[in-house]
């Protein structure tokens, strides 16, 4: 695959389609890989990537680059087209600055799942089947590909490209995943459990910031947590109703707009599943206003930005909002 | 369709044949009506009283093992009808009988008035359509003029009943139009034939009777049907001043139906 | 609390009527058919409560020809329920020890053949405890 | 010191208004001279929608024990549409409220008309109430701004 | 820093009964910023102002708190104030130390307390309010009445006798509303059509007056002053400008078995048809419901007997966009719907009828041509039963809480018209009440009583039977003598509860007007501004506000054109300054502030920004239109970013706010 795209992405610079390409390439290790740019045949020579380990969703680079002048290729995983539309819909992005390439992704791997079986020393990996091989220097480790992949992968909502210019392999499907089966498990704890469980996560965070930053929905000019004006500018959470504070207003501000591509939990170097946050959203607004994917188009409005009239009472979360 | 079903004391005593036709004819309707395997009597009345939950009590497990069975329950009886409605509906609004109620029972899920009671005439209306009934009709009773008394019971409190209008009613008379007779509408239809004060007071209940079959009477009925047990009781016996026979509606739907055996 | 309003406390309670609601248009009374053998009328119970003179209500004869047939509770335009506030009276009076005003002694001599065990389970109810 | 003494709990409630509605619905509850207890304070907004999820947490963390909002009946709001946004709004995030294990029931909406002076008096006393019974806000205070 | 003045009124006793005033001006005097703090018998007098005004000049002022009376009431008032005294207006901040403190606590303790901390909230908005400019708009000198009843005619009446523009959209085919379909009115006994009709006349002749009849509101845009108005006039198939009203058509249509509205259905019309002979305008109409060359295409006689040739078959609705200054809604009312009162035996017997029917009966251009016969059997009727009350008063959800106010009134001179005309009817009335406060009405229902002889029962109907005989059976209760009634009644009359039009409720979310609970319209203040909506703009008139009788209605009427003309007067009005403002410098050009925007008052353009590298960065940023803008806030929520802020209501103002109260 990393052949086919690095060829496709040389023939378009080649041919004047693009300008420059916007991939993944190797950092330190082969699994520490970083979303780069690429100006011409021989960067991509030397350094284009992609394989399991390249998890990066590379929408949101896209509102710098295509704001650059000519063209940028950009590949896209499924579900980074979700990304992709949802900031187009958004006039974040200069749809005619880019050209999407859609390429195919059975999931990437969680690193931590390789720390946690003690895999080190990591020089490559390969497929084969339902494993992963991975090439350590101390020697080859077969892993079931379900004890190495993500969550958010082992979940995968959709195999499906919702925008592409050009797509390389075959296009998936909307899959039926059990993305919300872990929020239905925290809704049934009772509210103390919950209560316990959530300081549990936030009191780690560390206010590093990382998933605001990779977030493709937080892309603001200038956040409200960075903005003195904003009344709840705030650089590192002095206790713990900031810590909350921070993530329910982060949660909010996506709420609606997030596709769900889990890249705040995958960054988040404490570990704390912040994608936990958005899927209570997301499933709220299923059951309460109908299915809404954002990002599967560009034309339907946010369930915050539209109504109805016979939606229900705030009082239905009195209701059924969980355990007593 | 399955229904449970709650026949009640007297349907297995003195009305019998309110029960037997019922059967015979939801058969010949495709309907299944399964008797609650336990059932104890429902008190004929419904206890008013806010404090009263022991009289409620076997009204409530009739209405659990309906809901435990997964079914509509469906009842024939006016009085059962009235009680098991206005039971369900105290289990479902008034937050204190309904968890005296639960605690006397120790049920395993606590009851909260899920059950949906339907009279059998509902049953006739709203699940097979009186329509449907007119096509399955073998036997049309033509030209016979039928008044329905609908007492007080089946209509009232019609905020809890929500059976129909509970002063210009339709449903019976609808009912007769089905099984090919004609509909004789007069006002004293929901006006109350005397009760259980039969036993208490005969002259008033005579009273009332007299004036409920008067008045069908006036209009041309040449018979009365019912629903309920004891009204058949006082029209037949203490409406003294007029004789119009007085018949159970579903032994005119089963007469109607070709299934009527004696 | 004295007696007299401890008495009107417990009918309304037991009652669940709020009778105050009552306006005196007396349309319980207009549709009552039991009406010509009550000595006090549904709009007098309700009054009559509401003033706490709730002595004579107990010893009236309306309480047992009450029919519960619920029309004064179907047609009142305030929600009253006077029917209600007939029975917590009669209920006043039959939960006293000895005050049950159908004995079962006394049932055999009532029935008929015809007569539907509906009737009597009824009529038990409305008058024994 | 031995025994401190117990004071009694009185709530701190911030009520968010909208202007044309329940303000006025407030105002008539004043002018029929209904009672509801002081700890219910008033902020005039123009629109329910105006109400942004950071003034309700910005309140519990100075300290309020419970967050109210009060709109026009949805298809009444002076605006068209601005309850019918705060419904979702607000559904959304005491959803979330609850998720994170912070008692749902210190935040309501409820719509109160110009009209209804009553309502509103019921409303308060009934939030108040509710309030007092779950005591103070603790899980989404912030101790430096409690005395 | 700011520099305030705290003003504290003590209403009287109103507020200084339950707050400690002074403890108020003291305990605010010492809060950061105030530089001046004082209390006052009646802040909103003369003296009170001039208190203000003095404070600002002397302190130099560039803040003012006043803790009063709901700002509802009064925050025009010191906004006034502050601007005489050079101060701008935006700068005043009400405490609502009033309604929802004084009148509210009866503690003076806790009062106290709550109204110093209402002030300090006032006091941390004010710190935070920047002066604030209102533009001017300009008015469109044309109204429009909805609705063309006698309260729409008499308001479009006296707006055109004012000199401007009106325009009455009355929704069927005449004007005249219910008072055309009155015989007699009280307590005078005038003939309704001797009076109302001249007045439908004026109407149709006054140069500044515009009918569309046959036509409803479809959409309405805009605000105060600058509203844009849809309009469809529905087709009536026939060209109103050419119709002469001769009224052949309506003689020699075929289909004669349409029935007849304005009748209430007791008689027939033909599908083409003038609702009665006064009709403005007198154009015939076709009922495209019964009109067999409209669904069939079969007959067409009415386009051949025209002889002005004024029958169109192929008119379609068409949509008028017009633009208003002020919109008047006169709506009006329909007597209830008696599904829920069938005890009564309306649906069940013919000769029992609504009052509105008896009066059609009455009329000489009814169903019997005057003559009181029952409908049955078109035999006079000597026992009449008048019912009052049907479906008012009623709190069991089956009819309306409230009084219908007219039913007592019309009842005695429906009663007292059939004893004068036919003295061998016995005539009684049940009754609950008998509500006769107006000039002359307890007069009047006296007459009835002791001259005309009408049998006054206090007790109501439980029940009417109809009996075989075609008598009915009238049971009821009568409480004075405490026995119960059972009389044999040829008629019975129903004084039937009255509600709003079922237009009113869509027409008052197309206006954002405000309803109560019976969907009348709400009044901006019960008292002060009754014929006023709290919408800008909207007037009120009629018995869409509420319950009236005749004479009511027509002050009303005059009342709500006198404060149109009083706006339409203006060239320009101020417009609200409390509107959205986007900081483009934070702006992501999202869009999501312009979904929720009721009025399309935001737009974006691309703009391009220098950026802190000296680059040159465009960027799509929001704008509003702050003329347009109505200031609800719903973006500032929807806005991810915080760039969109609401002057006046400000983020920061609204937290300052929540620290004060909670601190």
């Amino acid at each position: 695959m990393q052949r086919i795209m690095a060829e496709k992405a040389k023939e378009l610079l080649q041919n004047g389609t693009v300008n420059r390409v916007l991939g993944w390439k190797k950092g330190e290790f082969v699994y520490d890989i970083t979303p780069a740019v690429f100006n011409n045949t021989e960067e991509i020579d030397a350094e284009f990537v992609y394989d399991d380990f390249c998890a990066n969703n590379l929408s949101k680079y896209l509102i710098k680059e295509s704001r650059k002048e000519g063209k940028v290729l950009v590949f896209l995983k499924p579900c980074d087209t979700y990304s992709f539309n949802q900031l187009l819909k958004e006039h974040r992005i200069w749809r005619d600055h880019v050209y999407a390439v859609g390429i195919p992704c059975d999931g990437k791997i969680d690193l931590d799942c390789l720390k946690k079986q003690d895999i080190q020393g990591i020089v490559g990996i390969e497929t084969q089947n339902d494993n992963f091989i991975i090439h350590t220097l101390y020697g080859d480790h077969t892993i079931a590909k379900e004890d190495a992949l993500a969550e958010r992968c082992l979940n995968c909502k959709s195999k499906k490209h919702v925008i592409y210019d050009e797509l390389i392999g075959r296009d998936g499907e909307v899959l039926d995943s059990h993305r919300f089966d872990m929020v239905e498990k925290i809704e049934a704890m009772t509210p103390d459990e919950r209560f316990a469980f959530w300081r549990g996560e936030f009191s780690r965070c560390i206010r590093c910031n990382a998933c605001r930053n990779v977030c493709p929905a937080c892309s603001c000019e200038n956040c409200v947590f960075d903005n003195p004006k904003s009344g709840i500018a705030n650089k590192a959470a002095a206790d713990s109703f900031e810590e909350n504070m921070f993530h329910i207003i982060r949660a909010f501000h996506v709420a609606g707009r997030c596709t769900d591509c889990g890249e705040c939990s995958r960054v988040c170097p404490q570990n704390i599943p912040l994608h936990l946050l958005n899927r209570k959203f997301i499933k709220d607004i299923n059951e309460f206003y109908g299915t809404y994917q954002a990002g599967e188009d560009t034309e339907s409005r946010a369930p915050l930005n539209i109504y109805n009239t016979e939606d229900v009472e705030p009082s239905i979360v009195y209701k059924k909002g969980g355990n007593h | 369709m399955i229904f449970s079903y709650y026949p009640g004391c007297t349907l297995k005593t003195k009305a019998k044949e309110l029960n037997f036709y019922a059967y015979q004819s939801a058969k010949a309707l495709g309907i299944e009506l399964q008797e609650l395997p336990e059932w104890q009597c429902c008190g004929g009345t419904y206890p008013m009283a806010k404090d009263e939950t022991a009289t409620k009590l076997s009204s409530v497990r009739a209405l659990t093992l309906a809901r435990d069975l997964g079914n509509d329950l469906v009842t024939l009886c006016s009085a059962c009808h009235n009680v098991l409605k206005q039971v369900n509906n105290d289990m479902q609004n008034d937050e204190k009988i309904a968890s005296k109620a639960n605690i006397y029972l120790q049920l395993k899920t606590p009851y909260h008035g899920e059950t949906k009671v339907l009279h059998y005439l509902e049953v006739l209306r709203d699940c097979i359509g009186f329509e449907e009934i007119a096509k399955k009709v073998v036997n049309p009773l033509k030209g016979k003029k039928i008044a329905a008394y609908y007492g007080c019971l089946l209509l009232r409190p019609s905020k809890v009943m929500q059976m129909d209008n509970p002063e210009n009613p339709r449903i019976i008379e609808d009912f007769i139009k089905a099984i090919g007779a004609e509909p004789v509408i007069y006002p004293f239809r929901n006006e109350c034939c005397g009760g259980y004060l039969t036993m208490e007071d005969k002259a008033l209940t005579q009273k009332k009777s007299n004036t409920v079959m008067g008045s069908a009477q006036e209009f041309g009925a040449e018979m009365i049907t019912t629903a309920c047990p004891l009204c058949l009781y006082n029209l037949r016996k203490n409406a003294t001043e007029h004789d119009l026979p007085v018949i159970y509606f579903t032994e005119l739907l089963a007469e109607a139906l070709g299934v009527k055996e004696d | 609390m004295d007696n007299k309003e401890k008495q009107k406390e417990r009918i309304l309670r037991v009652s669940g009527v709020n009778v105050l609601k009552c306006m005196k248009c007396g349309k319980c009374s207009g549709t009552c058919p039991s009406y010509d053998e009550m000595d006090y009328h549904p709009h007098q119970f309700v009054y009559m409560v509401e003033k706490g003179e709730i002595e004579p209500l107990l010893k009236s004869k309306s309480i047992y020809k009450c029919l519960s047939c619920f029309a004064c509770v179907e047609r009142c335009p305030r929600g009253v329920e006077p029917a209600k506030i007939v029975e917590a009276i009669r209920l006043e009076v039959i939960r006293k020890q000895g005050e049950n005003h159908l004995k079962p002694n006394q049932i055999p001599q009532l029935l008929d053949e015809d007569l539907p065990q509906q009737a009597i389970v009824s009529a038990f109810r409305k008058y024994s405890k | 010191m031995q025994v401190n003494e117990i004071k009694e709990f009185r709530p701190k409630i911030v009520a968010f208004c909208c202007n044309w509605c329940s303000y006025a619905g407030a105002d008539l509850a004043g002018t029929n001279r209904l009672n509801y207890p002081s700890d219910v304070k008033i902020i005039r907004v123009p629109c329910s929608c105006r109400v942004n999820p950071m003034f309700i947490l910005r309140a519990f963390q100075r300290g309020a024990d419970g967050v109210i909002i009060c709109g026009c009946h949805p298809g009444d709001c002076h605006y068209t549409s601005g309850n019918y946004y705060a419904r979702r709004r607000m559904t959304l995030l005491f959803s979330m409220l609850d998720y994170l294990g912070i008692e749902k029931e210190r935040t309501r909406v409820e719509w109160v008309s110009a009209a209804e002076g009553a309502k509103f008096a019921a409303t308060m006393n009934d939030f108040v109430e509710t309030i007092t019974k779950l005591g103070e806000n603790k899980r989404l205070e912030d101790l430096r701004c409690k005395e | 820093m700011q520099k305030i003045g705290v003003f504290v009124c003590w209403c009287g006793s109103n507020i200084a009964a339950t707050v400690d005033v002074s403890a108020v001006s003291e305990a605010l005097s010492h809060e950061p910023g105030v530089v001046y703090a004082t209390n006052y018998q009646y802040m909103c007098s003369e003296a009170g102002q001039n208190t203000i005004k003095d404070a600002i000049k002397k302190y130099g002022l560039t803040g003012i708190v006043i803790c009063s009376c709901s700002p509802r009431m009064h925050e025009a008032t010191f906004r006034k104030t502050a601007a005489a005294a050079g101060l701008n207006p935006y700068m005043v901040e009400i405490a609502n130390i009033r309604e929802q403190c004084s009148w509210i606590h009866k503690d003076m303790a806790t009062a106290t307390e709550k109204a110093i901390i209402l002030g300090k909230a006032a006091i941390a908005k004010v710190h935070l309010n920047a002066p604030l400019t209102a533009s001017q708009s300009p008015v469109v000198k044309r109204a429009l009445v909805i609705g063309g009843g006698i309260a729409g005619i008499q308001t479009a009446l006296d707006i055109a006798d004012a000199g401007f523009e009106v325009d009455i959209v009355e929704k069927s085919p005449t004007i005249g509303g219910k008072m055309s379909q009155l015989d007699k009115t009280f307590p005078t006994l005038d003939c309704a059509a001797c009076i109302l009709t001249p007045k439908m006349v004026d109407v149709a002749q006054h140069e500044k007056i515009k009918i569309y009849s046959y036509s409803e509101v479809e959409a309405v845009k805009g605000f105060v002053g600058n509203f844009e108005v849809t309009i469809r006039k529905k087709a009536r198939y026939v060209n109103e400008n050419v119709c002469t009203g001769c009224g052949l058509c309506t003689e020699k249509c075929p289909q004669k078995n349409v029935p007849n509205e304005f009748n209430l259905g007791m008689d027939k019309r033909r599908a083409i048809y003038i609702p009665f002979a006064q009709a403005v305008p007198k154009v015939a109409t076709i009922d495209a419901n019964y009109c067999m060359k409209l669904k069939t295409g079969k007959c067409g006689l009415c386009e051949k007997i025209c002889t002005a040739g004024a029958i169109d078959y192929s008119q379609k609705d068409q949509l008028i966009e017009q633009k208003y200054g002020a919109i008047v809604v006169a709506t009006g009312f329909n007597p209830i719907k008696l599904d829920n009162f069938e005890e009564y035996s309306y649906s069940q017997s013919p000769d029992v009828v609504t009052s509105l029917e008896f009066e059609r009966i009455t009329n000489a251009a009814g169903p019997t041509s005057g003559q009181l016969l029952r409908p049955s059997d078109g035999k006079h009727p000597h026992t009449i039963v008048f019912v009052q009350c049907v479906g008012s008063r009623d709190t069991s959800g089956c009819g309306k809480p409230y009084c219908s106010k007219i039913c007592c009134m019309y009842t005695a001179k429906h009663a007292m018209l059939t004893r004068e005309k036919y003295p061998d009817t016995d005539v009684y009335v049940f009754y609950i009440d008998v509500r006769t406060p107006g000039k002359n009405f307890d007069e009047f229902y006296r007459r009835a009583a002791e001259e005309y002889g009408v049998h006054y029962i206090k007790g109501m109907v439980g029940k009417v039977a109809p009996k075989a005989d075609g008598k009915l059976m009238v049971q009821a209760s009568d409480l004075i003598s405490n026995e119960q009634l059972h009389i044999d009644a040829d008629m019975v009359v129903l004084a039937t509860a009255i509600e709003p039009d079922k237009s009113a409720r869509p027409l008052a979310t197309m206006l954002t007007a405000s309803m109560d609970t019976n969907d009348f319209f709400t009044e901006a203040h019960p008292k002060l501004r009754p014929v006023e909506s709290p919408t800008a703009g909207i007037f009120l008139s009629g018995t869409c506000q509420g319950p009236k009788d005749i004479p009511e209605t027509v002050s009303q009427a005059g009342a709500a054109a006198a404060k149109v003309i009083g706006l339409l007067a203006k060239d320009t009005l101020t417009a609200n300054p409390c509107v959205a403002h986007s900081d483009e410098m934070m702006c992501n050009g999202c869009s999501s502030c312009e979904k929720v925007c009721p009025y399309g008052a935001i737009t974006y353009v691309d703009k391009e920004f220098r950026m802190p590298d000296r680059t040159v960065a465009i960027r799509r940023v929001a704008v509003v239109n702050e003329a347009v803008c109505q200031g609800c806030g719903a973006c500032t929520v929807a806005c991810p970013s915080g760039a969109m802020d609401l002057k006046g209501f400000s983020n920061s103002q609204i937290m300052a706010e929540v620290d004060a109260i909670c601190k």
